[in-house]
């Protein structure tokens, strides 16, 4: 009857087996061959250790959702974590240190954001930037050293448990919900489809593109000082070369959960399905001990492989 | 030049000595315009005329360096798209303003969202139910919760129509709405227009067909190189007359051919062509000195038998021969054997935007002219020089930035860039679609030259006029398939439709 | 018997750590027990160790013999391994926190001292002197950069030209070295915090025609081989190889009720023309010290 | 004379024109450097550190290089460090075990090649963007490297084979002579063979390219290949001037070559830049780490000054290239 019928319906499952295939295969893979993998002690395990990298990829899709990328996020991480550390040593008060970390974070983002939108400079170019300049402040604030002595409570942001459960993995899952809930079901949700997809829709809709650009390089950011806080509880230090890095595993999980880099094709699910299909690859690695160089170039095989499966759907 | 119906109405919108400069263009030289309520307004003129620009402008798109507006007689500045719309202004841009991955109901009412409960959510069931309605009134029986990206084209049309219509606008600019559209869907639209004209609504409409100026304008205004010719009355003017206008020159629209008596030897023939892309058992022959028609309804495959010959989709069976050999391969095999597609989408697939006219010229033929394999600018130079004088490619100079130019010119450039590679068979995708009459009649002209001197060609086009006054003969397509052939004798309008229409 | 030890170090790039497994390796093998090699896949990542930390607790080996890659940012991780009620012996770097059973390690201050003083002692006191550090923040750094200032110190004779960081990087202590040579026309001593790095500043020299002592240290198997050739004056030993032997020895001591030895620090030997021999064969030859040797070897 | 007035207007877009101000920015740039460094420390204009800077490019500019390619194609390069590692570590091996320094460097510019070969595989028939399959690729090269060295460092090469990297002809260092031949060799494939042009060509519209009759994926391959065995070649100079290969030698590598082709002016997007620019990128950022080792100043700040030139470079390079249209 309706037109519906023939278009073939764009059903955002479609998407799953990439990633799906890739993380049910480690999970049967590993539940058969890795003593102690399928422990609820383990897979909680997994999990937790998940919590710092999607929160990074979560914000990461929507960023490469606008055709943008995100270098610096790793390099903030370090360095609002190092802020977390500091303040809160200096303030005795995880509260103070949290929110010098948060804002650090967004203060990065933003400026992220406006190198992009208003300077026009290329997203990989932009981030490389300050991916360099966070670098060197979290090199200078800690003169090199790890910043010890914060006060306990951090720590246990990242050791309690909420009901039983892990409150990382409690903050993920609340974290998660809101980026679901901002990205399908609020007007800012739309709109970064939107940046991605079509910016002159937006114009023409009397909307902002550069705002809107520039707030979510700048939910990167404050995520960023997030997971900072996370990483300090973790460490109960800071480090300046802590979280070097993790951005690229964000881009692969991203990448890997099936969103695309052009024209606002993202899909949230698949990114946390990424994260934890790295997370549970690197476990099982560990758990059956190979050689430490397979698990160094696993991971590659892993994006190379769940890459190929969706390259070889979507040509299907 | 008088408002329709009483002369005593003031125009609903009018702008008046619009000027705007872009580098190197002037594009509107004081252009002065006047719509009237319930009016549908046809803005006609060439390849960059300023069309599209003085819609820009209206819409707040745009910002003129010189010039005012007035609306039910009051002087407003309309300085943002925001400006426009308070003002009642919806626009369907030439380019889609749609979000791909996005539903329709989403991009149908992005910005103005029905706010849902919490702060910031929209609500999902209203938008949908309004959006339902919506797609009903115009008559476009779809799934609102759609995304958009896997529409084609002509869907896409009609959410931009939506979209457009759901600002409850007064004013309706269209810019070449059925460039895009297969028959049915341009019937729906024109009832449409009728509809809202009814109601009130005024709509400038933009287009290259003839046709459509006299059976849908109630006034025309022509455009040349940015500035305003003329505001006439369908019924006061000839379309000979009109083109005069448009060009600045008389232009034949039966686009005079001299047919080959005797068609030379075959170049190509396909047998048994089948290809995933949706296309079957094709058996089709082209010989030297002809211009061969490949007709049909819009989606019936006839692209992508175009794209199957040259290689650009891959061939499930069948046996393809040119020149005397069978050919298989990559579009670069085709290339070099002496195959050129001119593909359908310009912009998106002929053309890289951003380098130069001579670049643009020269990229086909890299190994014919340079058959060392070392590249000499110089040299390149002239040879796009050469091929612009001969083309009359109307550019400043062959280092212009080839988005910059006209719709028409672009094309010409696409077809020089095989010319310069020496190519035997050129296959045209849609040739002159959004290309004006003047350029149409060129290329036309450019294509009775090439298969005139030994070359032949295999022209695709939706427009039945133009297969009917320029090929010798012509395969009508229907559902993936050669439905029919039909000579020269045969050629009609009438017989075209006849074979392509689905259940004949 | 058969107990398994999960041996963790800091990266799988840096030969030193190579010199521990081997050790670990080798220790285990003639005490009849298996050993586990953890190496974060990014050298010297802190959330992978930490990571490998969790997974580990959840496999239960036996024990643990520990290199932290940072010995500040690693105690929670230690904490976890407490925790878990897992025995874990502490190599290399002093954890900044946590319990061992034992402390296996070179000290640092003296090696860096012990290999500076040679060297001021070979110039006769004084002379232009560089100092190529290390990673900033690293406790091997910063306990070695201190020895070398102390032993400058005692030589009030000798001038510190420059103190820049290398990373432990050769090509970047190369690089650091070249443009130093620029700015000083006389340079007669290096103090690079380890081998590579010293063997990068060798390069540099000998790419510019100049001549100056250098040491390093590790006694990695180039600077053996620089060292026999002339080209490098010294090295520190900092024998990963007995400190693998050793901590895994704790280990499975402690495992099998076995007096151990809470804490061996290896007294620094600095390794020169002379004394070069019994540094200058293969890995999987050298053997392991018994514990009666061991408690010879620095035990405090 | 119209028409020189609209050119004047529109200003040249092509065949290398507007390419040639941007170089002019650049080159400007560089005197500015130097004036400045000069002005701050003595030993700076000095031949000796002259070509200390040219020789510390060097090593820079062969990685980035071959990378510009991959980068006027729209693509990216991630493995380009990983691949210097694995391909010094095995031309190495080839050297110590059989004593050949030509053998040697011949595998490694293989070695490098078919890495570039496979990374143009992934893109072109696995389709998988580039950015994200030489990031895989760059785990698997690692984790291949790792295990094949073992922990173990390769050193000690024959003197004539030190040579290339360390050795001096006529006053200048023998890796100066390679960066003006390389030079020399990509920006003449670049801007003036047929191939180079039809990578300027894929580079701004790949399917504008496939449908002109472009061999496009046999293009992407050669590129990834040249790419690949530019790092392969730079695997050579590093192993010869440093006489030694361990596993982490390329960690560093990568993002100072990015680094070096961005501010070069080639663009992410492909169809823009040249060779040259990128040539001056590497010595922009050589000068950089010479003025702050010759200054004295911290390391710490490297990383916080390259990230601010990066971002500098690419905003005016922007800027002028916009005020051009
Ligand atoms: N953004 C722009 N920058 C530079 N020149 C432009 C720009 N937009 C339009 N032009 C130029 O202005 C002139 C008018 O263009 P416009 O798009 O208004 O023509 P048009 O009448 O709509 O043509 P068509 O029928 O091909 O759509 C053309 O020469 C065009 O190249
Ligand atoms: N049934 C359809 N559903 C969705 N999109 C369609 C459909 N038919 C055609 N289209 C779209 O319309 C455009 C033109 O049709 P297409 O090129 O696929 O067929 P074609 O036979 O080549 O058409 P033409 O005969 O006009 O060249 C395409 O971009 C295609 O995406
Ligand atoms: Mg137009
Ligand atoms: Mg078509």
């Amino acid at each position: 009857m309706r037109e519906a019928a023939v278009v073939s319906q764009p059903n955002p499952l479609q998407r799953i087996p990439g990633v799906a295939i890739v993380l049910g295969a480690l999970i049967v893979l590993f539940g058969a061959i890795a003593p102690g993998f399928l422990t609820p002690a383990n897979l909680s395990n997994v999990l937790v250790q998940s919590t710092i990298l999607s929160m990074l990829a979560l914000p990461m899709t929507l960023i490469i959702m606008t055709e943008g990328l995100d270098l610096s996020m790793g390099a903030v991480l370090t360095l609002t974590s190092l802020c977390v550390a500091i303040v809160s040593l200096a303030t005795q008060s995880m509260l103070l240190g949290l929110g010098a970390g948060v804002l650090v974070g967004a203060a990065f983002g933003t400026v992220n954001g406006w190198l992009v939108a208003i300077l026009g400079i290329p997203p990989f170019v932009a981030t490389l930037g300050t991916l360099g300049m966070a670098q060197g402040l979290s090199l200078i604030v800690s003169d090199g050293q790890s910043v010890v002595g914060i006060p306990h409570g951090v720590r246990d942001i990242y050791s309690a448990t909420l009901l039983g459960i892990p409150v990382p993995i409690v903050i993920a899952l609340v974290t998660y919900a809101a980026f679901h809930g901002l990205l399908y079901h609020t007007r800012f949700g739309s709109y970064v489809f939107a940046l991605g997809g079509n910016r002159e829709a937006l114009r023409y809709a009397g909307l902002s593109p550069n705002k809107l650009l520039i707030a979510v390089y700048a939910i990167g950011g404050t995520m960023a000082g997030i997971a900072g806080l996370l990483m300090t509880a973790r460490m109960n230090s800071g480090h300046p070369t802590a979280g070097l890095g993790l951005e690229f595993d964000a881009i692969a999980a991203v990448a890997v959960g099936g969103t695309s880099f052009e024209r606002g094709n993202g899909w949230l699910l698949g990114t946390l399905l990424g994260v934890i299909a790295v997370g549970v690859l690197r476990n099982g690695l560990n758990l059956i001990s190979l050689p430490s160089s397979v698990q160094v170039a696993s991971v590659g095989v892993l994006v190379i492989v769940a890459l190929f499966l969706d390259g070889l759907r979507s040509r299907a | 030049m008088n408002a329709p119906g009483n002369a005593a109405a003031t125009p609903l919108l009018e702008l008046r000595d619009i000027s705007k400069t872009f580098p190197g263009v002037k594009a509107l030289d004081d252009v002065s315009f006047a719509l009237y309520a319930g009016e549908v307004h046809m803005l006609l003129g060439e390849n960059g005329a300023g069309k599209s620009s003085l819609m820009k402008v209206l819409c707040g798109a745009y910002s003129a360096d010189a010039g005012e507006f007035f609306f039910e007689g009051k002087k407003v500045t309309i300085a943002s798209t925001a400006d426009a719309q308070k003002l009642g202004i919806a626009v369907i841009f030439q380019e889609f303003s749609l979000v791909p991955y996005l539903d329709i109901a989403q991009n149908i009412f992005l910005g103005r969202e029905p706010k849902g409960r919490i702060p910031g959510t929209i609500d999902r069931r209203r938008i949908l139910a309004d959006a339902r309605r919506l797609l009903d009134t115009i008559g476009f029986d779809i799934d609102p919760s759609v995304i958009v990206n896997t529409l084609g084209v002509a869907q896409q049309q009609m959410v931009e129509i939506a979209k457009a219509i759901s600002q409850n606008a007064r004013i309706l600019v269209m810019d070449e709405p059925t460039a895009a559209l297969s028959d049915r869907e341009t019937e729906l639209l024109f009832a449409l227009i009728a509809r809202l004209k009814a109601d009130g609504v005024s709509i400038v409409y933009i287009s290259h067909r003839m046709a459509e100026v006299f059976s849908l304008g109630d006034r025309i205004t022509v455009l040349r190189d940015g500035r305003r010719i003329d505001g006439v009355r369908p019924a006061d003017v000839t379309p000979d007359q009109l083109v005069r206008m448009m060009v600045g020159r008389t232009v034949d629209m039966t686009y005079p051919r001299n047919f080959a008596d005797k068609p030379g030897e075959v170049l190509l023939t396909v047998k048994g062509l089948t290809a995933a892309s949706g296309i079957s058992d094709i058996n089709i022959e082209v010989r030297r000195g002809e211009i061969v028609g490949l007709c049909g309804l819009v989606g019936s495959g006839r692209s992508e038998v175009a794209r199957a010959i040259f290689g650009a989709d891959p061939v499930a069976s069948g046996e393809i021969v040119f020149d005397g050999k069978p050919i298989s391969g990559e579009p670069d095999v085709a290339a070099r054997r002496g195959i050129a597609l001119i593909p359908e989408s310009r912009k998106s697939e002929g053309l890289a935007l951003l380098r130069s006219v001579g670049d643009n010229l020269v990229v086909s033929a890299l190994r014919k002219l340079f058959p060392s394999g070392l590249f000499d600018p110089r040299s390149g130079q002239r040879t796009a020089d050469g091929l612009i004088r001969q083309l009359r490619i109307a550019t400043p100079s062959a280092r212009q930035t080839v988005g910059l130019l006209s719709g028409g010119n672009q094309q010409k450039v696409v077809i020089g860039k095989w010319l310069a590679a020496g190519a035997k068979l050129f296959i045209f995708d849609e040739p002159t679609r959004g290309i004006d009459v003047g350029a149409k009649s060129e290329i036309f002209a450019l294509i009775d030259r090439l298969v005139a001197e030994g070359a032949a060609a295999l022209m695709i086009s939706s427009e039945q006029v133009e297969i009917c006054h320029v090929c010798d003969r012509a395969y009508v397509m229907r559902e993936g398939r050669v439905a029919g052939h039909l000579t020269r004798n045969e050629l009609t309008e009438e017989n075209i439709v006849r074979l392509g229409m689905h259940h004949a | 018997d058969g107990e398994t030890i999960a041996v963790f170090t800091k990266n799988q790039t840096n030969p030193f750590f190579q010199t521990v497994r081997v050790g670990a390796d080798n220790m285990a093998k003639t005490l009849n027990a298996k050993t586990l090699q953890y190496i974060p896949t990014k050298p010297d990542s802190i959330p992978e160790q930490l990571s490998q930390i969790e997974d580990v607790v959840v496999k239960k080996p036996s024990a643990i013999v520990f290199t932290p890659v940072d010995y500040k940012a690693m105690v929670p991780g230690v904490e976890k391994i407490n925790d878990a009620k897992i025995p874990v012996v502490n190599i290399t770097d002093r954890s900044a926190g946590g319990k061992f059973l034992s402390f296996v390690g070179a000290d640092d201050y003296s090696l860096g001292l012990e290999t500076a003083r040679f060297l001021l002692k070979t110039l006769g006191g004084k002379g232009n002197i560089v100092i190529i550090e290390g990673v900033k923040g690293s406790l091997t750094n910063v306990d070695r950069v201190r020895g070398f200032n102390d032993a400058l110190k005692e030589n009030p004779g000798a001038k510190l030209l420059a103190s820049q960081p290398g990373n432990y990087q050769r090509l970047q202590a190369l690089q650091v070295m070249e443009n130093l040579m620029q700015s000083n026309a006389q340079i007669d001593g290096v103090l690079a915090a380890n081998d590579a790095m010293a063997v990068g500043a060798i390069e540099a020299l000998d790419g510019a025609n100049r001549k100056a002592q250098v040491i390093g240290i590790n006694g990695t198997k180039e600077a053996i081989d620089a060292i026999k050739s002339g080209k490098l004056l010294a090295s520190g030993d900092y024998n990963g190889f007995f400190q693998g032997c050793l901590g895994t020895m704790m280990a499975v001591r402690s495992l099998r009720n076995q007096p151990i030895i809470n804490e061996i620090v290896l007294k620094p030997t600095v390794i020169t023309k002379d004394n070069y021999q019994p540094f200058d064969q293969p890995l999987e030859q050298r053997t392991c010290p018994t514990f009666e040797e061991a408690s010879k070897l620095g035990a405090k | 004379m119209t028409d020189i007035a609209k050119e004047s207007l529109s200003p040249p877009r092509s065949f290398l024109s507007q390419d040639a101000i941007q170089l002019f920015y650049r080159l400007l740039a560089v005197l500015l450097i130097c004036a400045v460094l000069a002005v701050l420390n003595d030993s700076f204009l000095s031949l000796g550190n002259i070509l200390n800077v040219l020789r510390q490019a060097s090593l820079t500019f062969f990685i980035a290089s071959g990378l510009t390619l991959v980068v006027l194609t729209a693509g990216l390069d991630l493995s380009v460090g990983a691949n210097v590692a694995l391909s010094a570590c095995v031309a190495g091996t080839v050297i110590h075990t059989t004593g050949s320094p030509a053998l040697g460097i011949l595998t490694g510019l293989a070695c490098g090649g078919i890495v570039g070969l496979l990374n143009g595989i992934m893109v072109t028939a696995l389709r998988i963007p580039s950015f994200i399959a030489t990031y895989g690729m760059l785990w698997v090269l690692n984790g291949l490297t790792y295990w094949y060295m073992a922990g173990e460092t390769l050193h000690g090469f024959p003197a004539g084979f030190r040579q290339i990297g360390s050795g001096y002809l006529f006053g200048l260092p023998i890796p100066v002579y390679l960066l003006l031949v390389f030079l020399g060799i990509g920006t003449l494939f670049a801007q003036r063979t047929i191939w180079g042009q039809e990578i300027y060509a894929i580079g701004a519209n790949p399917v504008a390219a496939r449908l002109s009759g472009i061999p496009v994926t046999r293009r992407l391959l050669l590129v990834y290949a040249v790419s690949g065995t530019m790092a392969g070649l730079a695997s050579i100079i590093f192993l010869s001037r440093l006489n030694s290969a361990e596993a982490d030698i390329g960690e560093s590598l990568t993002l100072p070559a990015i680094a070096a082709v961005l501010i070069g002016g080639t663009s992410l997007f492909g169809g823009i830049g040249t060779v040259f620019g990128t040539f001056i990128g590497a010595l922009i950022l050589t000068l950089v780490l010479n003025g702050m080792n010759l200054l004295a100043v911290s390391a710490n700040w490297q990383p916080l000054v390259t990230g601010i030139i990066v971002i500098l470079a690419v905003w005016l390079d922007m800027k002028t290239r916009r005020r051009g249209q």
